[in-house]
């Protein structure tokens, strides 16, 4: 199976420059993310979410008659590469950009998008400075680092009375950025974190670090990070006998965490991008994708395919079918949107700097599987 | 006028006395021979000359400057030049940039300015090239000046290492076996080349194992065995000197005979 | 092909091509030939290390990042002109690779390759976490054009004079610097250094002056790289970059400068041809890198040099 | 054995042996044997190729043409481990023992071929009734021996698997002459035995002390045969040596 | 907290020392360095979670069959490839970097994702003092005391270990005693790849598995190797000791955003100071 697709692999390498001007009447949809690297099972995800939206309206006819085709672009989760990426996109001429992963990519592959003048909805990096005035051709419809965090804190204090919290974190950006705002958070909210100690993704070991939050005898840990720093590190948190209730924010929410740290990671609370229990619309979507897409090299988690999929299938054809695809106008409507997402309570809608203005979604891990959150 | 004086020179090796009290005096214009058995230390001693190897004891007095605890390119700086016993040449550089590089000792001028093209380290690498040159002319290399080192025939590699010592201007020349390996007519060219070169007024001392050669050559020769000098003195003489003899032959054979039988 | 670099119209075509690329090619192209042109920078600047003294360096990429987040961090937070942080980013990279790897550079090569990584990781994870000077994690955005008068280089098309240019005079500085007295005795040491001290060559100052020089052009290369990408994080300049540099300045074939440019610019539009593929896009480039070395360890370009039928450059 | 058909038969010989490093023709043509009992000395100066010689007999630097036959068996395609298997050993210019092994490993290492115990045992005790001195330090480092006695264990590590020949290079080189004589002594010993000997040396004088025959070597050729005998007397040899 | 740190970094410093076996049993045998160790070490891991998951072996069977599968892989890529790679250092390592890439990402393919281990090891929490771990840990420590041991005996008493031993020494000369060199050579690969697979099985239970695994790891315990002598074994476990209890402290004590600077600072001081490491004996620097 492995070499069929290999095979295929190479069969597109060979096309990807004949597709583009064979059917030049198609619209054009880029996606950018990592294919390999270390950010490999996100960029999967998004590829499937976009993939999924895309059949469905070429199988409904299209966008007035025209069909959407997909072009998407291996960044290898690196910065530098990412770069390349985007400008690939640019020179493939599409029509705009779904996708994203990776705040330090994002960072460095939305300058190109700017400078060439293309839209561009960022859905898998949170770091605030991706939406500000000052790009106007970048949109995001995930939460940014600031929101989530923000929430959470909130959540700690006045929903899971957490009186003691300490905080472990990725030394990158997504773990800094939240930091800073979470930490922030409870200062205004009149407390202090008892402990604050960074990680480097690559860690495995998290003795040292969880030793010195032992010492301060948290009664809540808030973990920054991702998959597979986060469920190692509850996994060692309570072999050192930390009995802190877990949470956190975006990164963490990946099925995998329970996979990898299945009683561990019991009761932690967290905010997420989706969850299929927030509505029938969400469940039923959820439930498609896992048919759709199992089988293949990852487990499919909807979580990660989730916003790529609302994003094309709610706000960018929308705006196409209205707009067209003359630039200018497809981000003045991107802009002006407004509507309802599933998975999101509540109307949702992009603010002057683009970033999406919503609700999230708060989620305790329970029985090997993010349940709705239930608490105050 | 003595160039350079050794005197009670000591150097061993785990242990392993490489030279024992050496004292040495090379007179200025002179070419001096130094031969020994294999082992005996000729080639230590020119490693400790030219400073690859630091003596134990002993003080080494270059031109009235004390040298023993010099570095190598030190050494050459203040004027002795050496040829090595295995020829160490530049191998994947032309046969004129081997020796351009030696020249490039005597004349002034940046490694950036050459860079930049400035006129002083213009003039300076012209010099250079002169220099080499008439080196390569002198050792009757001129027609193989654009060939890598590597290609040379083994008699003519053995030319470059004494052209690229001589491009340094030495005041005091080391050659250190440069008949090795060579076949007689060479060989009979590597004398002639040797006699040339002390004519125009360069001191050398010559380590050599073949004996007739420097009883050919120079006027003057020691002998060194097991680390000690043995013998030093007019170099006609020295080889019949019974020590020396005995170093190369053997001792009391009768006392060998009787073993045997 | 060494026939060919002795006829000017090889060159008049060559550089005809090149000013007219920009012109022809879709911007895209223009990017990668933007990148291969930057890339040459930090190449040439190892070949003055493995070429010349022997000595292999993982730490390129880190170099390289030094330069970049030199004229990065004096632009965006001290707001110099950017032109005026090219000669800061350059003496700034060459004091670093002085600094950490001076004493180094004197040890035998395979030591020498050892300590590099070293320093490669230190640099790494240094700008990683000196986060109130570097931004960490969060990398330096926002980073201007370089700005000539009233012009500023945004587009690709733009950047792609000045990093023409650049390459060109970084070619034609190394031609001399290695055609000169330096040059000289950096080849004589890596043949033989014993000989080449005895031959009143200073084989310390030699060797930590070829560091100083890999450093320039490395420093050179990152501000170049800084102002075109304009976005710059410590995951650039990891060890992945500098074993790129490696192997770009190795598969040219050790002495060859052009080989080297040639290495660079075949190996970036390789990594570029691979991007479809995906997940086995690095098992591709892996596969690169290691029957590369099986089966062309003087450099690729050996290979045409011997259909060519002229004897192969190398320093067996 | 008995000394006459010992004699008749070669052990080692080479025909029209020829070795190139690169462009260099460092042995040109040599042909020479050595029988079974017999001690032959390779004579010569520096660069003579005596010891390129030894090395493309011993299987380290191919040769460039010509034929090494070992017994009647031709070696010269073999690697050094099938020639060592065959019934050669080495005692290598400037010793080369196992600085990193004791005494007794080194020892080991030269029975390396041997499966049977208690004949490497026994072996053992031969080599070390040859030299009494590697018996008391039979636990030390040979990194940490004295060079007169890296010596003794580089030739007693050719020794122990009873070779068919022992092939020496330079065994008296940089070695104080008391020494020397302490080595020769032993090789003497070893000839006793019934040994073949072949040994390359530049000190003509120590190595025709226990040569039967010798060949003179100059760039690459040989240039004089004789047996040891006439050599020691022939004044020729003398002049060719030191030009007394 | 000391206690705590000093366990956790004994236990890493054991995996860094018995990967860093392999970087030297590599070195002194052919003076070469091979980067794909750590990849080698991620890949055993694997293997040991495939068969862990196949089969359900008890913990030391476990470790001997991947030991074995890995020494013959070793075996074979030193026919294979390392072979075409002794020209020079400078080709060894850029291709054991491109070895080490394409089982990075060849694993990748099937193991996207970071996998939890089976607790072959158990996992129940021991104490001891104030510290708190895995019994892994412990298995961690003992089978690197065991695997120490055991190397120390094969290469001291068999017949086979000397002539490693007496390769690396000198293998021209070995090879005149009869020793296959070559075939030595593959057996060192062999031994350096069941290594570092059985450091990755160790590893595997306390944390999970994942394609990733061996970058940090191989660079670390190319310190450690360097750290106490790349070409002496004793001092590589010294070497790996040291550093994995050093960092672990830093990392508590100082700041863990620098802990992983601990490794590498100590690798470039080091080579500045004394080249050839605590417990090295070769003179590197040449004339």
């Amino acid at each position: 199976m492995k070499m069929r697709k290999l095979i295929g692999a190479i069969t597109v390498a060979g096309s990807v420059a004949m597709a583009v001007s064979a059917q030049a009447q198609d619209i054009k949809l880029g996606v950018v993310a990592g294919m390999s690297g270390p950010g490999t099972s996100y960029g999967i995800g998004i590829r499937q979410g976009a993939e999924m939206a895309v059949r469905e309206i070429n199988a409904a006819g299209g966008i007035k008659g025209r069909k959407i085709s997909l072009v998407v672009v291996d960044d290898a989760s690196n910065p530098a590469q990412s770069v390349t990426a985007m400008q690939r996109l640019v020179n493939d001429q599409v029509d705009l950009v779904v996708g994203g992963w990776g705040s330090s990519q994002v960072l460095a592959n939305m300058e190109v998008a700017e400078r060439a003048g293309l839209p561009y909805i960022v859905v898998g990096a949170t770091n605030p400075k991706i939406t500000t005035e000052k790009n106007k051709w970048t949109f995001r419809v995930i939460f940014t680092d600031s929101v989530q965090a923000e929430q959470i804190a909130d959540a700690a204090v006045r929903r899971l009375g957490m009186k003691r919290i300490a905080v472990i974190h990725d030394a990158n950006d997504y773990g800094v950025g939240n930091r800073d705002i979470f930490v922030a958070s409870l200062k205004k909210i009149g407390l202090d974190p008892v402990a604050v100690v960074p990680y480097q993704s690559a860690d495995k070991d998290f003795t040292a670090q969880l030793s010195r939050i032992r010492e301060a005898n948290p009664d809540g840990l808030a973990i920054f990070g991702t998959i597979p720093a986060a469920p190692a590190i509850m996994n060692q948190a309570r072999d050192l006998g930390i009995k802190a209730r877990f949470i956190g924010t975006g990164g963490l929410a990946n099925e995998n965490l329970m996979t990898l740290a299945p009683k561990a990671s019991e009761g932690t609370v967290l905010t997420t991008y989706f969850h299929e229990d927030v509505d029938p619309q969400a469940r039923a979507w959820a439930d498609r994708y896992v048919k759709e897409f199992s089988g293949g090299s990852q487990p499919p988690r909807p979580v990660l395919a989730a916003w790529e999929y609302r994003a094309v299938k709610f706000i960018a054809v929308p705006c196409i079918e209205s707009s067209g695809t003359d630039k200018e106008k497809l981000r003045q409507c991107i802009g002006r949107w407004k509507g309802t997402l599933f998975s999101v309570p509540g109307d949702a809608y992009f603010d002057k700097t683009g970033q999406l203005v919503q609700q999230s979604v708060l989620v305790e891990v329970g029985k090997g599987a993010f349940q709705a959150f239930k608490g105050k | 006028m003595t160039l350079l004086a050794a005197s009670k020179v000591s150097l061993s090796f785990a242990g392993v006395r490489a030279l024992v009290n050496i004292d040495l005096q090379i007179e200025e214009g002179e070419l001096l021979g130094i031969i020994g058995p294999n082992g005996s230390g000729k080639s230590t001693l020119f490693n400790v000359l030219s400073g690859i190897y630091r003596v134990d004891q002993g003080t080494i007095v270059f031109r009235g400057e004390r040298i023993e605890r010099f570095g190598i390119a030190q050494i050459v700086r203040r004027g002795i030049a050496r040829t090595f016993q295995n020829k160490r040449l530049f191998g994947t550089m032309s046969v004129l940039e081997n020796v351009e590089v030696a020249a490039m000792k005597g004349v002034q001028g940046s490694a950036l300015g050459d860079v930049f093209g400035l006129n002083s380290s213009l003039q300076a690498r012209k010099k250079a090239g002169a220099i080499a040159e008439r080196c390569l002319v002198l050792t009757g290399l001129a027609d193989s000046t654009g060939l890598l080192a590597r290609d040379l025939p083994y008699g003519a590699q053995n030319r470059l290492e004494i052209a690229r010592a001589l491009a340094l201007e030495p005041t005091l020349l080391l050659l250190d076996e440069p008949a090795a390996g060579l076949n007689p007519s060479e060989r009979a060219e590597l004398q002639e080349l040797i006699r040339r070169v002390h004519a125009e007024g360069l001191t050398i001392a010559l380590v050599e194992h073949d004996v007739r050669m420097v009883t050919g050559l120079c006027a003057r020769a020691i002998v060194l065995d097991h680390g000690e000098k043995i013998a030093d003195g007019a170099s006609a003489m020295v080889v019949r000197n019974p020590r020396v003899q005995a170093a190369y032959f053997g001792e009391v054979e009768s006392e060998e005979e009787a073993h045997a039988a | 092909m060494a026939a060919l670099h002795q006829r000017w119209w090889f060159w008049a075509a060559t550089l005809a091509a090149l000013l007219a690329l920009p012109a022809l090619a879709p911007q895209y192209v223009v990017h990668i030939a933007n990148f291969i042109l930057i890339y040459t920078l930090p190449v040439v600047g190892l070949g003055f290390l493995t070429g010349f003294t022997g000595r292999v360096s993982l730490a390129q990429g880190a170099l390289f990042g030094v330069g970049a987040y030199t004229t990065a961090l004096l632009t965006t937070k001290l707001g110099w002109a950017p032109v005026a942080t090219l000669v800061p980013s350059v003496l700034m990279t060459i004091v670093l690779a002085v600094s950490l790897g001076g004493a180094a550079v004197r040890l035998a090569g395979l030591y020498f390759v050892m300590a590099t990584i070293g320093i490669q990781q230190i640099v790494w994870l240094v700008l990683m976490n000196w986060i109130e000077l570097t931004n960490g994690p969060q990398g330096v955005r926002s980073i201007p054009a370089v700005g000539l008068g009233e012009y500023s280089l945004e587009t690709p098309q733009q950047f792609y004079f000045l990093a023409l240019v650049a390459a060109g005079i970084s070619y034609f500085l190394a031609k001399r610097v290695i055609g000169s007295r330096l040059g000289l005795f950096l080849r004589a040491l890596s043949d033989d250094q014993l000989a080449a001290s005895s031959v009143a060559v200073e084989v310390g100052r030699a060797k930590v002056t070829a560091l100083a020089l890999s450093a320039a052009w490395a420093g050179a290369g990152g501000f170049l790289y800084a102002h075109y990408v304009r976005f710059i994080h410590p995951d650039m300049f990891g060890l992945e970059p500098s074993v790129l540099f490696l192997v770009m300045s190795m598969f040219g074939g050790y002495r060859s400068i052009e080989g080297m440019i040639v290495a660079t610019a075949l190996l970036e539009s390789a990594t570029e041809y691979l991007r479809p593929f995906g997940e086995f896009r690095m098992i591709a480039y892996g596969m690169i890198l290691l029957l590369g070395m099986m089966f062309f360890p003087m450099g690729i370009l050996t290979l045409v040099r011997r259909r060519a039928g002229a004897p192969a450059a190398g320093k067996d | 054995m008995p000394p006459e058909k010992a004699l008749s038969r070669p052990v080692l010989s080479t025909s029209d042996l020829n070795v190139h490093y690169g462009k260099v023709h460092a042995v040109q043509g040599v042909s020479l044997e050595v029988r079974a009992g017999e001690v032959v000395a390779l004579l010569g100066a520096n660069g003579a190729g005596k010891s390129s010689i030894i090395r493309s007999l011993v299987g380290l630097t191919p040769a460039s043409g010509g034929r090494i036959l070992l017994r009647d068996r031709r070696i010269d395609g073999l690697s050094s481990e099938v020639r060592s298997a065959l019934g050669m050993a080495y005692v290598p210019e400037g010793r080369r023992v196992f600085g990193d092994l004791t005494v007794r490993d080194n020892l080991l290492m030269g029975a390396y071929l041997v499966k049977d115990r208690a004949k490497i045992e026994q072996q053992l005790e031969e080599v070390f009734g040859l030299f009494p001195g590697l018996r008391e330090r039979h636990r030390q480092i040979a990194a940490t021996l004295s060079g007169g006695e890296q010596q003794m264990l580089a030739i007693g590590r050719a020794l122990v698997r009873e070779p068919e020949v022992l092939i020496l290079d330079e065994p008296s080189l940089g070695l104080a002459p008391v020494m020397i004589k302490v080595i020769y002594e032993t090789l003497k010993r070893i000839r006793e035995r019934g040994m073949t000997l072949l040994l390359a040396e530049q000190s003509a004088h120590i190595a025709l002390k226990i040569a039967d025959r010798a060949y003179v070597l100059e760039t690459g050729r040989v240039t004089y045969e004789s047996d040891a005998a006439s050599l020691r007397s022939d004044p020729a040899l003398r002049e060719s040596y030191l030009g007394a | 907290m000391f206690d705590q740190l000093f366990i956790g970094g004994l236990a890493t410093g054991c995996v860094y020392a018995v990967v860093g076996l392999g970087f030297t049993l590599v070195y002194r045998t052919l003076r070469m360095v091979n980067f794909a160790q750590g990849h080698v070490f991620m890949a055993g891991a694997f293997l040991g979670l495939v068969i862990a998951e196949r089969v359900h072996l008890p913990a030391l069977p476990l470790l001997f069959v991947v030991g074995a599968v890995a020494f013959a892989l070793g075996m074979v890529l030193e026919r294979l490839v390392f072979r075409r790679l002794y020209h020079n250092h400078e080709v060894f390592i850029v291709g054991s970097i491109g070895l080490g890439i394409v089982l990075m990402n060849g694993v990748r393919v099937f193991f996207p994702e970071p996998v939890p281990f089976p607790k072959v090891f158990g996992s129940e929490v021991v104490q001891i003092g104030a510290a708190r771990f895995q019994e892994g840990y412990l298995w961690v420590v003992l089978s690197t005391l065991v695997l120490v041991v055991l190397l120390h005996a094969m290469f001291t008493y068999t017949r086979t270990g000397r002539a490693l031993r007496a390769v690396a020494a000198d293998a021209e000369i070995a090879a005149t005693v009869g020793v296959d060199v070559k075939r030595a050579i593959a057996l060192t690969f062999g031994l350096s790849f069941a290594v570092a697979a059985i450091a990755g099985v160790l590893i595997g239970p306390l944390y999970f598995v994942s394609f990733d695994m061996g970058d940090m790891v191989g660079l670390k315990a190319f310190s450690a190797a360097v750290f106490g002598g790349i070409n002496s074994i004793p001092g590589t476990i010294l070497g790996g000791l040291v550093i994995g209890v050093l960092e672990n402290l830093a990392g508590g004590y100082i700041s863990s955003a620098y802990k992983d600077l601990v490794a590498f600072v100590i690798l470039l001081v080091m080579l500045i100071w004394r080249p050839t490491g605590l417990l090295g004996r070769e003179t590197p620097v040449k004339v």
